[in-house]
C-alpha cells in the first residue's frame, strides 16, 4: 500500500519537474496532498500494523504523520505565496515543488520505516532533497549553507550508519540479520551492552545533525539562514521530528535493556548542551530566522531532556516535539511576511512591525508567548511535566540550571522580537505597495490556537496516542 | 445559569479586533460591567451568607476544573472589581488623546490586554488547582505587559517592560518549583489545597520562603520590587492605577492564601515576614521623597504600603504563632482592611497624577507647581489621596494603621519578651513610616499644585474634563465613607479573619472604639465648620488686602526664583540618609580664574541601592560571561565537525571510566 | 470636661508666664503675664492680608490646625477627673491628629511660595516625623507598664509605687519635656525670638498669616503646651489623691513645666540646625530605656 | 593474506596524513579500493558469484574507478594544484595517525569479542577516526570530501567486520551513500569553485553569529 504511494509521489515529482508548467504543477500537488492525506489516513485504520514488509503504522509514526500533513498543506500554501512574491523561472518552481514533494515522501517513509536499514536510507534521502530546497535562491550564502548541510549530514549520517553497524553486530549475533525493529525487541534483553551502547552512542551523533541537536546542530542554523521561509518551517520541525524519530527508535530498543539508565545521562548530556548552546549564541544573535533555529536547538534539547529524565518526561518530550512543530512553523510562515515589508532578516534592519502590519504583530506576539512556553502556550504545560519529572526523578540541580537558562533565553529572545514588533516607526517603507492580505495570517493563528487548545484541553484520542507510543518505553 | 453568562463573556473579549475603533471602548465597558456584575454577585452571596462557593467553570486537562470562592477570594473580587470600575472608566478620557496615534488592531490589543488583566485577576483568586493557577497566573503577568508597554514608541519603555516580563517569569518559576516539591514531596493533589497535606508533615518554613518570593516579587517587597518603580511610570495611568491598585495586591493574595494551610511553626515564618516588610516600608518610603518623578514616587509608596500590609500580616501570624488572639485579629484585620484602603487612596493618587500627566505632558514635578488654581478639583482629591495615604484622621488609611496599632498595644502586656522587642520594633518602624509619608506627601502636594509655577508648561493648563474625574468621585466617597464610618466593615472583615483564627471576639471589642473615632473624627469636623464661619463673620466687618508674599522685604524678581523645590524640600532627609538613598548630585563647581561665572545647572539622581546591587549587577555579570563564552558558531565546517569528534570522545571516556 | 477646662484655664497663661520668667533672668522690664491674651484679641481685631499666590489651602490650614488641637485636649485626662472623648488606642488618634494639623500647616506655608517658609516647612515636617517614634514608644512602654491603651485608664492604673518605676515616671516627663519643646519648637531646637529666618522653624512658617488666622495659631501654641504640660502632671498626680489635691497639684505643674522652659531658654543656647535631628533621635533612644524598664518591672526580663 | 592487504591499508592512512598533493588524495582513494577488494576476497570463504560481483563492483568499479575518476574532473575544473598548509603540521598529523592505529589496536583487543572480526574492526575504526581528524585538520573543501570518503572506506571495513551475515540491503545502502555523496558533492564543489573563485573553506564562513 505505502509503496504505492511512494510510486505516486515519485511519478508525480518527476513529471512535475520534467512539464515545468505552473497549471499542472498546482493540479499535480494537489493531488499529491490528497494522497498524502489518504495514505495517512489509512495509517490511522490500520493502526500497528505491518505494511509491505520493512513499514509500519505505529503510534508515533502517525501523530507525527499528522503533524506532516498539517504542516505540508500551510507549507504548500505558503510556498505558493513565497513564489508568487518572488520572481522564480518556471524551471527553479518546478524543482521546488518536486523536491519538495519528495521531501515531504522520504520524511513519511521515514516515519513509518520499521527497519532501522530503512530509516536510515530515507532519512539519507530527506539529505538530498532539503539541500537542493535549501539552494533554492541561489546566492552565495544559500550555496555555503547548503554545502555545509550537505556534507555534514552526510558525515552524520556515515556516523549513524556506524551505529547501525555496532547495532547490527550484536544482532547478528543473536541470529538476527535483517533490522527489523520487532525482530530487535525481541533479542534486545539478551544484546550486549557495550555494542549497545556504542550503537547508541553513534547513532545519537549522527542523527542530532538531523534533529538539530547537540552537537552537529550548527548546520541546521545555517539553513534556516538562507532556506525560503516554508522551507525553514518544514526543516525545523518535521525533519527534526525524522531526526528525533530515529533516536528514538534505537532508544525504544535500549529502554528494553538496563543501557537504558547510561542512554539517558547521554541523553541528558546532549539535551543540557542543547539548550546551553542556544542559551549562550541567542546573546549574539543578529539574525531573526537564525534566532528562530537556536530556539530550535533549544526545543530540541528540552525534548531530549524529556527522554533522558524518563517517567512522565517521556509523555511531555512527545508532547514537546508535536506542540514545538506547529509552533515553530507559524513563526516561519509569519517571518516570511515581515520579510515582505522589510526586505531582511536582519534584526538591525527590521523595527516597528506592529504597526506596519498590526494582524501580523499580534499573530507574532502570540508565536511569541507560545514559542517561550508562557501560559496559555501547550508549550508551557510539556516543560512544565518535563521540570516536574526532574524534582520527581531528583534531578533538582538539572532543573534549577535549565530553567536559569530558560529564563536567559526568554529574555534575549524577546528582546529581539519586540524589537521587531514596537520601536522607532520606519517612514521609508511604503505599506501600500506590499499586498499582505489579513487571511494569510490565518494559518498562524489556527497553527498557534491548535497548540493553545491541545495544551489546554487535549482530546482523548491525542493523550491516548502519546501513552500508547510511549508504552514501549516503560 | 450564571456561569455561562461569565464564559461568554469572557469569550466575547475576541470581538474586540474586529469593531471599529470609536465603540470598542464601549463594548470593553458593556462586557467589563457584565463581569464585575456577576462576581460581584457571587461575592457579595458568599460573605453573607457565610458559606463557600463551588462552581464548575470549564474541562482543563482532562478534569473539570472547578472555581471556589471563600471569603478571602470574595473580599479580593470587590477590590478587583472596584478599582478595576474606575479604571476602565477613567481610561476614555486619559486615552482620547492616542486615538489619532494608534491603530484600530493596537487599541483592540490595549482593551483587550485591560479586560483580560481584569479576568486573569479574578481567575486568580478564584482557581486553586495549582497548574490552572500558574497558567492564569502568567496571562495576568503577561497582558499587564502588554498594557505596560502601552507607549511603545518610546524604546525605553520597551526596555522596561521586557524588565518586568523577566523579573515576573522568575515569579512565577519559584511559584511552580515551590508548587512541584510540595507535590513530589507529600504526594498530594497539585493543588493549593494540597499543600496543606504537605504542611502538615514537613518544617513550612522553607517552602513557604520559596512561595513569598515567588508572590513577593509580585507584590513588590524589597528587595523583589526592582521592576516596579519603573513598570509604574512607563504604564498609563489608568493601568498604573489599576496595577498599584490591584494587581501588586495578587502577591498579597498568593501569600494569605497559602498561610491559610499552614497550622504550626508559624513563629519564623511570622518573625521574616514582619522583617522584610519593615524593610520594605521604611526603605520605600525614603526612597520616594527622593523622587522627581510623581509616578515613581508613587510606585515607591505603592512598596511603603505593602510594606504596613506586611507588618499587618506578619503581627498577624505571630499573633496565631504565639496564641495572642488579639494580636492575630487585629493584624490580619488591619493587613486586609489596608489592601482595600491602599487599593482606594493608590488608585486615586495615580488618576490624579495622571491628569495632570495629560494636561501638563511632563511627570518632573521640579517644573510644575501652582496647578491648584488651574485644576482646582483634581487637587482636591489629590490632596484627599496624599492625607489618605499619609494615615491621617479620618480617613481610611488612618484606620487600617489603627487596627494594627491597637493590636500591637492590647497585646503588649500578655505577649513574651522576644514578642514585645518584635512590637516594639514594629509601631516604632510604622511611626516613622507615618512620619516620612507626611514628609513625602507634604513634598510632592506643595511642589505640584502649590506655590507658582516653575515652568511655561503648566501656563496653559485647564481641569480635565468629567469622564474623569467620575472616577476621583467614587473612590474619594468610598475614602471618605471608611473614614468616618468603619463599622460598615468590620462584620466582612471579620469573616475574612475569621479564615485564619477561631476567636473573633475581638473585632467585636473594637467596634465601639471605631465609633468613637467616628464621633472624634465628627466633632474634628464640626469645629472646623463653625470656626470657618466665625472667620468669614469676623473677615466681613474688616477689610481683606491682597499684597505679594513677604520676601524678606525684597519683592523684586519672580517669586518662583526663591520658592523651595523638590529637591531643597528633600535636601535635609538626604543628608540624614545619604547612605541608603545615595543621591547623586550634578555640579561643576567655580573655579577661582573665572570672574564672571556662567550660567550653571544643578540637577541630583537617586538610585536604588538594592536594585543597583541585588539585580542588576549579578544579571549583567552573568549575561557578559555568557555573551563572552558565546563562540561556537564560527562558520568553519571543520570546527563543527570537532564538536561530534569532542563530543564521542567525552561520552567514550566517561562510559569507559564508568562516570555515567 | 473638667479637665477639659483646666487645660483651657492653665493654656492661657501659659505663655505669659515663660515671658515673665525670661525676662525676670534678663533682668527686663516684665509685661503683664496676659500679654499674649491681648495680643489676640488684637489680632482677632484686625483685618488680613493674603498673598495672590496662596490659594485655599493657606485659609483653611490654620483652622484645620486649631480645631486639630482643640479635638486633641478633649482626649486629655487629668488624675482621676476623666477625658471628654477616651477610647482604646486613643492616644494613636491623639498623634495622628496632631499630624493632620502638622501637614496643613506645612502645605500651607508651602502655598505662599516664599522660600524662607518654605524652609521652615521642610524643618518642621523632619523634625515632626523624627519625633514620632519617641512618643509612640514612650507610649507603648507606659501602656505595657499599665496594661491600658487610652489615656484615661492609662494614668488612672498608672501607680508608680516600686523604685524602677520612679525611673519609668522621671525618664518619661525628661522625654516629654523635650517633645513638647520640639513640638512647639521652642529651645533647644528652634528659637522663637530670633530675628534671622534662616534659623527659624515654626515662626518662619506663620510669617504670612495675618489677623484671624495668626490668632488661632498662637491659641494653638498655648494649648499644645498646655496639653504637654497636663500629661506630664497626670505622671506625678496620683488619682487617689481628693480632687482640690489634684487640681492644685495640676495648676503648680503646669508653673514649674513653664519655668522650666522658661530658664531653659533663658540659659541654653540654640542646638545648630544640623545638629537637631540626632538630638531628637536621642529622646527615642531614651524612651527605648524607659521602654526595657517597663519590661524589667512586667518581669519579663529577670534580672537577679 | 587479508592482514596484508589490512596492513597495507593502514599504511595508506599514515600516506594520507603526509602528503599534501590534492592529486595524491585521490590516488590513495583508488589504491584503497583496490585494497578493499583485496581484502574482501580473501576473506570470503565460499565464492558466490553473486557475492564476488557485487563486491568487484563496490570496491573496483566504484571506489577505485569511479569515484576517484570523477574526483580528478572535479580536481581539474577547479584548478586545484596543492592543498595550502593544513591547520596541523604533517609531522604531529604522523603522530595522531599512529596513536590512532594503536588506540584502535587496544581497543578492538580490548573488545575481543567473538561477534567481530577484530582484524578488519581494527584498521576500519583507525580509518573511521583518521577520516574525522583529516576532515578537521584540512581548510578545503575538497579535501573534506577525501576525508569523508576515508570515512566510508571505513565504514565498508566495519562492514566486513560484521560478517558476511550482513544483509545485501546494507551494502547497498553504502554503495548509494558513496555514490550519492560523491556526486552531489562533487557537483557543489563545482558550482561552490564556480561562484567563489575558490573552495578554500574561509570563502566559506560567512554564516557564523
Amino acid at each position: 500500500m505505502i509503496i504505492i504511494f511512494f510510486l505516486i509521489a515519485i511519478i508525480i515529482s518527476l513529471s512535475i519537474y520534467f512539464v515545468q508548467n505552473k497549471i499542472v504543477t498546482k493540479i499535480l500537488s494537489l493531488i499529491f496532498l490528497t494522497t498524502l492525506l489518504s495514505i495517512t489516513g489509512f495509517a490511522f485504520l490500520h493502526l500497528e500494523e505491518i505494511n509491505s514488509v520493512y513499514f509500519k503504522f505505529d503510534y508515533l509514526g502517525i501523530l507525527l504523520a499528522f503533524v506532516l500533513v498539517i504542516l505540508s498543506l500551510s507549507t504548500f500554501y505558503h510556498s505558493e505565496l513565497y513564489l508568487q512574491r518572488h520572481s522564480f523561472t518556471i524551471k527553479q518552481e518546478a524543482i521546488y515543488y518536486s523536491s519538495l514533494i519528495m521531501l515531504i515522501t522520504t520524511m513519511l517513509s521515514a516515519y513509518f520505516s520499521e527497519n532501522i536499514a530503512v530509516m536510515w536510507v530515507s532519512i539519507e534521502a530527506t539529505t538530498l532533497f532539503v539541500s537542493i530546497l535549501i539552494f533554492h535562491e541561489r546566492t552565495k550564502d544559500s550555496l555555503e549553507a547548503a554545502w555545509k548541510y550537505l556534507f555534514v549530514s552526510s558525515i552524520g549520517v556515515a556516523l549513524a550508519f556506524i551505529g547501525v553497524l555496532f547495532l547490527s553486530i550484536t544482532a547478528s549475533s543473536k541470529g538476527i540479520t535483517d533490522l527489523n525493529l520487532h525482530h530487535l525487541f525481541e533479542i534486545s534483553k539478551s544484546m550486549s551492552p557495550i555494542w549497545l551502547k556504542m550503537a547508541f552512542l553513534f547513532i545519537l551523533t549522527g542523527f542530532s545533525a538531523k534533529m538539530g541537536l547537540f552537537p552537529l546542530h550548527t548546520v541546521a542554523v545555517d539553513a534556516h539562514t538562507v532556506a525560503p521561509p516554508p522551507i525553514s518551517a518544514f526543516i525545523s520541525t518535521t525533519l527534526m521530528n525524522v531526526g528525533f524519530l530515529g533516536i528514538f527508535r534505537i532508544f525504544t530498543i535500549i529502554a528494553q535493556t538496563n543501557v537504558i539508565h547510561w542512554a539517558q545521562n547521554v541523553l541528558i548530556i546532549a539535551g543540557l548542551l542543547s539548550v546551553f548552546m542556544s542559551a549562550i549564541q541567542l546573546l549574539r544573535i543578529k539574525h531573526y530566522k537564525r534566532m528562530f533555529a537556536f530556539s530550535s536547538l533549544e526545543h530540541m534539547g528540552i525534548v531530549a531532556l524529556g527522554l533522558g529524565i524518563g517517567g512522565i518526561g517521556y509523555y511531555a518530550a512527545i508532547l514537546h516535539i508535536i506542540f514545538h512543530s506547529f509552533v515553530k512553523a507559524g513563526l516561519f510562515y509569519q517571518i516570511g511576511q515581515v520579510h515582505q515589508f522589510f526586505k531582511s532578516y536582519w534584526i538591525k534592519d527590521v523595527t516597528g512591525y506592529f504597526k506596519l502590519n498590526p494582524i501580523g504583530g499580534l499573530s507574532i506576539i502570540l508565536g511569541l508567548i507560545s514559542i517561550l512556553a508562557i501560559p496559555p502556550s501547550g508549550l508551557f504545560i510539556s516543560e512544565f511535566l518535563i521540570v516536574k519529572a526532574m524534582f520527581i526523578q531528583h534531578h533538582h540541580y538539572i532543573a534549577i540550571f535549565v530553567l536559569i537558562l530558560l529564563t536567559i533565553i526568554i529574555f534575549s529572545f524577546s528582546k529581539n522580537i519586540f524589537h521587531l514588533l514596537y520601536g522607532s516607526d520606519n517612514k521609508d517603507i511604503k505599506v501600500d505597495s506590499i499586498k499582505i492580505n489579513p487571511y494569510e495570517t490565518i494559518s498562524q493563528f489556527v497553527l498557534f490556537g491548535l497548540v493553545i487548545y491541545l495544551g489546554i484541553n487535549p482530546p482523548q484520542v491525542f493523550t491516548d496516542f502519546i501513552k500508547a507510543a510511549i508504552t514501549v518505553l516503560n | 445559569m450564571i456561569i455561562v453568562l461569565f464564559k461568554i463573556a469572557i469569550l466575547l473579549s475576541f470581538i474586540l479586533f474586529f469593531l471599529h475603533k470609536n465603540i470598542q471602548y464601549y463594548v470593553e465597558l458593556i462586557l467589563q460591567t457584565a463581569i464585575i456584575l456577576i462576581t460581584s454577585s457571587w461575592a457579595i452571596k458568599v460573605l453573607i451568607s457565610t458559606t463557600k462557593l463551588s462552581i464548575a467553570f470549564i474541562p482543563f486537562l482532562g478534569k473539570t476544573l472547578n472555581i471556589e470562592i471563600d471569603q478571602l477570594s470574595a473580599f479580593f473580587i470587590l477590590v478587583i472589581n472596584f478599582t478595576s470600575l474606575t479604571g476602565i472608566i477613567y481610561a476614555k478620557g486619559y486615552l482620547r488623546s492616542y486615538f489619532t496615534k494608534k491603530g484600530k488592531i493596537e487599541m483592540a490589543w490595549h482593551f483587550f490586554n485591560f479586560l483580560w488583566l481584569h479576568i486573569s485577576m479574578l481567575l486568580v483568586v478564584m482557581l486553586r488547582d495549582a497548574l490552572a493557577f500558574l497558567v492564569i497566573w502568567e496571562i495576568m503577568s503577561m497582558s499587564s505587559f502588554f498594557l505596560v508597554i502601552f507607549e511603545s514608541e518610546k524604546t525605553e519603555t520597551v526596555k522596561i517592560g521586557i524588565k518586568y516580563l523577566i523579573q515576573m517569569h522568575i515569579g512565577v518559576v519559584f511559584l511552580m518549583v515551590a508548587f512541584i516539591l510540595a507535590y513530589v514531596q507529600s504526594g498530594a493533589e497539585f493543588s493549593f489545597d494540597g499543600l496543606s497535606v504537605y504542611f502538615a508533615s514537613h518544617n513550612p518554613f522553607w517552602l513557604f520562603i520559596l512561595f513569598f518570593i515567588g508572590f513577593g516579587i509580585k507584590a513588590g517587597f524589597i528587595p523583589l520590587h526592582s521592576w516596579l518603580p519603573h513598570a509604574h511610570p512607563a504604564a498609563p495611568s489608568h493601568v498604573s492605577g489599576v496595577m498599584s491598585g490591584v494587581m501588586i495586591k495578587m502577591g498579597i493574595y498568593g501569600i494569605l492564601r497559602v498561610l491559610l494551610y499552614i497550622h504550626h511553626d508559624l513563629f519564623n515564618i511570622g518573625i521574616f515576614i514582619l522583617v522584610i516588610s519593615l524593610v520594605s516600608g521604611v526603605i520605600g518610603v525614603s526612597l520616594a521623597i527622593v523622587q522627581h518623578d510623581v509616578k515613581k514616587l508613587l510606585a515607591y509608596h505603592s512598596i511603603e504600603n505593602i510594606g504596613i500590609i506586611g507588618i499587618g500580616i506578619g503581627l498577624g501570624t505571630i499573633g496565631l504563632a504565639e496564641n495572642i488572639p488579639i494580636l492575630a485579629v487585629l493584624g490580619f484585620g488591619g493587613g486586609i482592611l489596608h489592601i482595600l484602603n491602599h487599593s482606594l487612596f493608590k488608585s486615586l493618587l495615580f488618576y490624579t497624577a495622571g491628569s495632570v500627566y495629560k494636561q501638563t505632558h511632563t511627570r518632573n514635578i521640579e517644573q510644575l507647581g501652582g496647578l491648584i488654581k488651574k485644576m482646582p478639583k483634581t487637587a482636591l482629591f489629590f490632596l484627599l489621596g496624599a492625607l489618605a495615604i499619609s494615615g491621617l484622621p479620618p480617613f481610611n488609611g488612618f484606620i487600617s494603621e489603627f487596627l494594627i496599632y491597637s493590636g500591637m498595644f492590647k497585646s503588649l502586656h500578655s505577649a513574651g519578651l522576644f514578642t514585645d522587642v518584635i512590637i516594639l520594633f514594629s509601631f516604632a518602624g510604622l511611626a516613622i513610616i507615618g512620619g516620612l509619608a507626611l514628609f513625602c506627601f507634604t513634598k510632592v502636594f506643595s511642589i505640584i499644585f502649590l506655590g507658582t509655577a516653575r515652568s511655561s508648561r503648566v501656563e496653559q493648563v485647564t481641569e480635565v474634563d468629567s469622564s474623569m474625574l467620575i472616577p476621583n468621585f467614587m473612590i474619594g466617597f468610598m475614602i471618605i465613607l471608611i473614614g468616618f464610618v468603619p463599622i460598615l466593615f468590620m462584620q466582612p472583615l471579620s469573616q475574612i479573619i475569621a479564615l485564619f483564627t477561631i476567636d473573633t471576639k475581638e473585632i467585636a471589642l473594637i467596634i465601639p472604639t471605631l465609633n468613637k473615632i467616628s464621633l472624634s473624627s465628627g466633632i474634628f469636623i464640626l469645629f472646623i465648620g463653625i470656626i470657618w464661619l466665625l472667620r468669614s463673620w469676623q473677615q466681613k466687618q474688616q477689610i481683606i488686602k491682597h499684597s505679594a508674599t513677604w520676601g524678606c522685604g525684597y519683592t523684586g524678581a519672580n517669586p518662583a526664583l526663591h520658592q523651595y523645590t523638590a529637591t531643597s524640600y528633600a535636601d535635609n532627609f538626604v543628608q540624614l540618609s545619604s547612605k541608603l538613598v545615595n543621591v547623586k548630585k550634578a555640579f561643576n563647581d567655580f573655579d577661582e580664574t573665572e570672574i564672571f561665572p556662567r550660567s550653571r545647572e544643578f540637577e541630583t539622581h537617586s538610585s536604588d541601592i538594592f536594585e543597583d546591587n541585588l539585580i542588576s549587577k549579578p544579571s549583567n555579570i552573568l549575561l557578559k560571561l555568557f555573551y563572552k563564552i558565546a563562540v561556537f558558531q564560527t562558520g568553519k565546517i571543520q570546527h563543527y565537525i570537532l564538536y561530534a569528534f569532542v563530543f564521542l570522545t567525552v561520552i567514550f571516556l566517561l562510559t569507559y571510566f564508568n562516570l555515567i | 470636661m473638667i479637665s477639659f477646662l483646666l487645660i483651657l484655664i492653665s493654656a492661657i497663661f501659659f505663655v505669659g508666664v515663660i515671658t515673665k520668667v525670661k525676662a525676670k533672668i534678663a533682668a527686663r522690664k516684665m509685661p503683664s503675664v496676659l500679654q499674649p491674651v491681648y495680643d489676640v484679641i488684637r489680632l482677632f481685631k484686625k483685618g488680613a492680608i493674603y498673598s495672590p499666590i496662596t490659594s485655599v489651602i493657606f485659609k483653611i490650614a490654620p483652622i484645620i490646625y486649631f480645631s486639630s488641637i482643640l479635638l486633641a485636649t478633649f482626649f486629655i485626662p487629668i488624675g482621676s477627673q476623666k477625658a471628654i472623648l477616651s477610647f482604646e488606642g486613643d492616644f494613636v488618634f491623639f498623634a495622628y491628629l496632631l499630624g493632620v494639623g502638622k501637614f496643613m500647616m506645612i502645605i500651607a506655608a508651602m502655598d505662599t511660595g516664599s522660600g524662607f517658609e518654605g524652609m521652615g516647612a521642610n524643618r518642621e515636617a523632619l523634625y515632626s516625623m523624627l519625633i514620632e517614634p519617641a512618643f509612640f514608644i514612650l507610649a507603648g512602654s507606659v501602656a505595657l507598664f499599665s496594661n491600658n491603651i487610652s489615656f484615661n485608664d492609662l494614668f488612672l492604673h498608672l501607680n508608680l509605687d516600686t523604685n524602677l518605676s520612679y525611673i519609668i515616671g522621671i525618664a518619661a516627663i525628661y522625654v516629654l519635656v523635650y517633645i513638647a519643646m520640639v513640638e512647639n519648637s521652642r529651645m533647644p531646637v528652634d528659637d522663637p525670638k530670633t530675628h534671622l529666618e534662616l534659623t527659624m522653624v515654626h515662626e518662619v512658617m506663620v510669617l504670612d498669616n495675618s489677623g484671624f488666622d495668626l490668632a488661632l495659631i498662637h491659641i494653638a501654641t498655648w494649648l499644645k503646651f498646655a496639653i504637654y504640660g497636663s500629661l506630664i502632671s497626670n505622671f506625678i498626680i496620683h488619682s487617689v489623691w481628693t480632687w482640690y489635691w489634684q487640681i492644685i497639684a495640676f495648676f503648680v505643674i503646669q508653673l514649674i513645666f513653664s519655668i522650666i522652659v522658661g530658664v531653659l531658654e533663658a540659659f541654653r543656647a540654640r542646638n545648630k540646625m544640623e545638629k537637631n535631628p540626632q538630638w531628637i533621635i536621642m529622646l527615642s533612644a531614651i524612651s527605648i530605656v524607659v521602654f526595657l524598664t517597663a519590661l524589667i518591672i512586667t518581669q519579663k526580663i529577670i534580672l537577679n | 593474506m587479508t592482514y596484508l592487504f589490512i596492513i597495507l591499508y593502514a599504511t595508506t592512512l599514515i600516506y594520507f596524513a603526509l602528503s599534501e598533493r590534492v592529486k595524491k588524495f585521490v590516488w590513495l582513494l583508488s589504491i584503497q579500493g583496490f585494497l578493499l577488494f583485496g581484502v574482501v576476497f580473501f576473506s570470503l570463504h565460499t565464492i558466490e558469484i553473486f557475492d564476488f560481483l557485487f563486491i568487484l563492483i563496490e570496491t573496483i568499479l566504484v571506489k577505485s574507478l569511479i569515484v576517484p575518476l570523477f574526483l580528478n574532473k572535479v580536481r581539474k575544473h577547479n584548478h586545484l594544484k596543492r592543498e595550502h598548509e593544513p591547520s596541523v603540521p604533517v609531522f604531529y598529523s604522523i603522530i595522531v595517525v599512529v596513536i590512532t592505529l594503536i588506540l584502535s589496536f587496544i581497543i578492538s583487543s580490548h573488545l575481543n569479542s567473538n561477534q567481530i572480526h577484530t582484524k578488519y574492526f581494527t584498521v576500519a575504526f583507525a580509518s573511521i577516526m583518521f577520516g574525522i581528524y583529516f576532515i578537521i585538520i584540512h581548510k578545503n573543501i575538497f579535501s573534506h570530501v577525501v576525508g569523508y570518503l576515508i570515512i566510508e572506506n571505513g565504514i565498508f571495513l566495519l562492514s566486513l567486520a560484521v560478517g558476511s551475515v550482513m544483509p545485501m540491503m546494507v551494502n547497498l545502502a553504502i554503495l548509494l551513500d558513496v555514490l550519492m555523496g560523491v556526486l552531489v558533492l562533487g557537483v557543489f564543489i563545482n558550482h561552490i569553485g564556480d561562484t567563489f573563485k575558490s573552495i578554500e573553506i574561509d570563502q566559506l564562513s560567512k554564516l557564523k553569529d
